[in-house]
């Protein structure tokens, strides 16, 4: 592997993690009957192995 | 029986009765777009029956069935492409008046909702459900041609 | 007047089966399955069956045509390969 | 035994399932009643446990030891599969062709990935609250990951599943609930039953006592035996050849 990293590279991976956790965050909320904190962790977590799974996706399918 | 179960039962009647004749018969390139629309057709009679019955958990259902309804497409498309070679299995104008009803149905029911999280979820599952249908038709005209062995 | 709708999808599910049931090619035969699926989550859902029809719903939309699907695959894969070697 | 003789006793076994048949659907109470004997008392136990689904506390409290079953009998039938369809001495692996697959699919396959995986653990998550439950959100989990092949090729599907840790998840899950059976029988009380932990609020995520832990292990367990047994398919299907014998 080649690809340096370089704070830019760092930056746009955490932008790109940040911006798909904040989504399917989202999305949990909009899902949900009722709102409470344990369903905020709980949504907070899934949302996070939504948002690797997202990254991890994109770079298998670009990574050739 | 309210107004609401009353829709989902011709939705299903007509709808369900269509896909079943659309895949039963014809060329292989037929069945694949009537196996497309039946998500398209029965999704709109699942969010029906869920406000008709004023369960809100059903919707779950119809949730589903927009999320994996065009992936259950894009498997045949993917597996069938060589069959379907030169057949170019597509029906744009049926597959826009589906969509066209689903979008009026979430309408109907968001109206029916009123404004909050639950009418933001009708609005994903219709957005997942025009989206998903549009995509997995033009997965069916030819999106795999590129595709050898795997 | 609840049970019109239970009909409908009563028989819907009844004509898929069969019809399922008669068709020779197992590539056609995937096709009425998924479709058989969906239409047994309505009538689950219809009778007031939710979890039973969303478990019908995650099996019978994606899970298995892929299955079907897949081996369909491999065995014309092998007949071809035979083909080519003889 | 001739062919006239087999035909004969099959037609005489047929009679009598026949007959028995009939006899039963005459003495069945009438279609969609008031009075569900069952049905009110497996309520009443449900809301006594703060389990908000009824469904969930029949699966995971009231007949958590055929769920039980139920879990063997689906990690026995991975299990074979991934005997049966092993690569054999005389067949080898090839490597599969890149896919070309249009744009627009593909930009779905990866929009969709991540939400159907939130989906499916939320079907999960909500198991006793809500329908749904560990296996049909397990169910749902799996096919998220599988949106890789048909969006893009099996490479890349490959590049983003471990197998070798969905195999050892598989196995860790059913532990799991053998362990929560057993944890209720060390504390005094009878294999599985639901005693051990407190019932909490009635609707919240904690609620049912040992329901939402049941259910995550049953949904562990189905999710990753869904992604092996597709593993198997997909190989024999897309990588695994037979050495052409010339």
């Amino acid at each position: 592997m080649d690809r340096r990293t370089t704070p830019r590279t760092v930056l746009l991976v955490v932008g790109e993690l940040l911006a798909w956790w904040a989504a399917l965050t989202l999305l949990w909320l909009v899902l949900i009957s009722s709102v409470y904190p344990l369903e905020w962790i709980v949504g907070a977590s899934v949302a996070a192995a939504g948002a690797l799974l997202a990254r991890a996706g994109r770079r298998a399918v670009s990574w050739r | 029986m309210n107004g609401w179960v009353l829709a989902a039962t011709v939705e299903l009647a007509g709808g369900g009765a269509a896909a079943l004749w659309g895949v039963t018969t014809g060329p292989t390139a037929r069945r694949v777009v009537a196996q497309n629309l039946t998500t398209a057709a029965l999704c709109p009679a699942l969010l029906l029956l869920a406000q008709g019955y004023g369960r809100p958990s059903y919707v779950d259902l119809a949730l589903l069935l927009a999320l994996l309804g065009p992936v259950g497409t894009l498997v045949f498309a993917r597996l069938l492409h060589e069959d379907l070679e030169g057949q170019r299995p597509s029906a744009w104008g049926l597959t826009y008046a589906v969509a066209a009803m689903g979008a009026v149905v979430v309408a109907a029911v968001c109206a029916a909702t009123g404004p909050g999280r639950a009418m933001v979820k009708l609005l994903v599952i219709g957005a997942l459900l025009v989206g998903g249908n549009l995509i997995a038709s033009r997965a069916l005209s030819g999106a795999f041609r590129g595709v050898r062995g795997g | 007047m609840d049970e019109a709708v239970i009909l409908v999808a009563l028989l819907l599910v009844a004509g898929a089966a069969t019809a399922a049931v008669a068709q020779r090619d197992p590539a056609r035969q995937a096709l009425v399955l998924s479709v058989l699926g969906v239409l047994l989550a309505v009538l689950f859902t219809v009778l007031q069956a939710p979890d039973v029809g969303l478990s019908q719903l995650a099996v019978g939309a994606v899970l298995t045509p892929l299955l079907v699907m897949l081996s369909v695959r491999k065995i014309r894969r092998r007949g071809r390969d035979r083909d080519g070697a003889r | 035994m001739s062919r006239r003789l087999r035909l004969w006793l099959l037609a005489l076994g047929g009679a009598g399932l026949a007959a028995l048949l009939a006899a039963a659907c005459l003495d069945l109470p009438g279609f969609g009643g008031r009075a569900h004997p069952y049905g009110t008392r497996a309520v009443h136990a449900s809301l006594t446990r703060h389990t908000a689904n009824t469904i969930a506390s029949v699966n995971f409290d009231q007949r958590a030891y055929d769920t039980l079953g139920e879990t063997s009998i689906l990690f026995a039938a991975v299990l074979g599969c991934v005997v049966l369809l092993r690569q054999a001495r005389d067949e080898h692996r090839a490597r599969p062709e890149p896919a070309r697959v249009a744009l627009p699919v593909r930009r779905y396959a990866l929009l969709v990935m991540p939400v159907a995986l939130v989906c499916g653990l939320y079907v999960i998550a909500h198991g006793q609250l809500s329908p749904g439950g560990g296996f049909q959100g397990g169910v749902v989990t799996a096919t998220a990951l599988h949106l890789l092949y048909l969006g893009a090729d099996y490479h890349a599907l490959e590049r983003i599943r471990p197998l070798g840790v969905f195999e050892t998840t598989d196995a860790l899950a059913v532990c799991a609930y053998l362990v929560l059976g057993l944890a209720a029988l060390l504390a005094g009380t009878a294999f599985l039953a639901n005693t051990l932990l407190p019932y909490g609020t009635f609707n919240t995520l904690s609620s049912g006592g040992t329901v939402p832990l049941l259910n995550a292990a049953v949904g562990m367990e189905v999710a990753s035996a869904v992604v092996v047994l597709l593993a198997n398919f997909l190989d024999q299907a897309v990588e695994i050849e037979e050495e052409s014998a010339g």
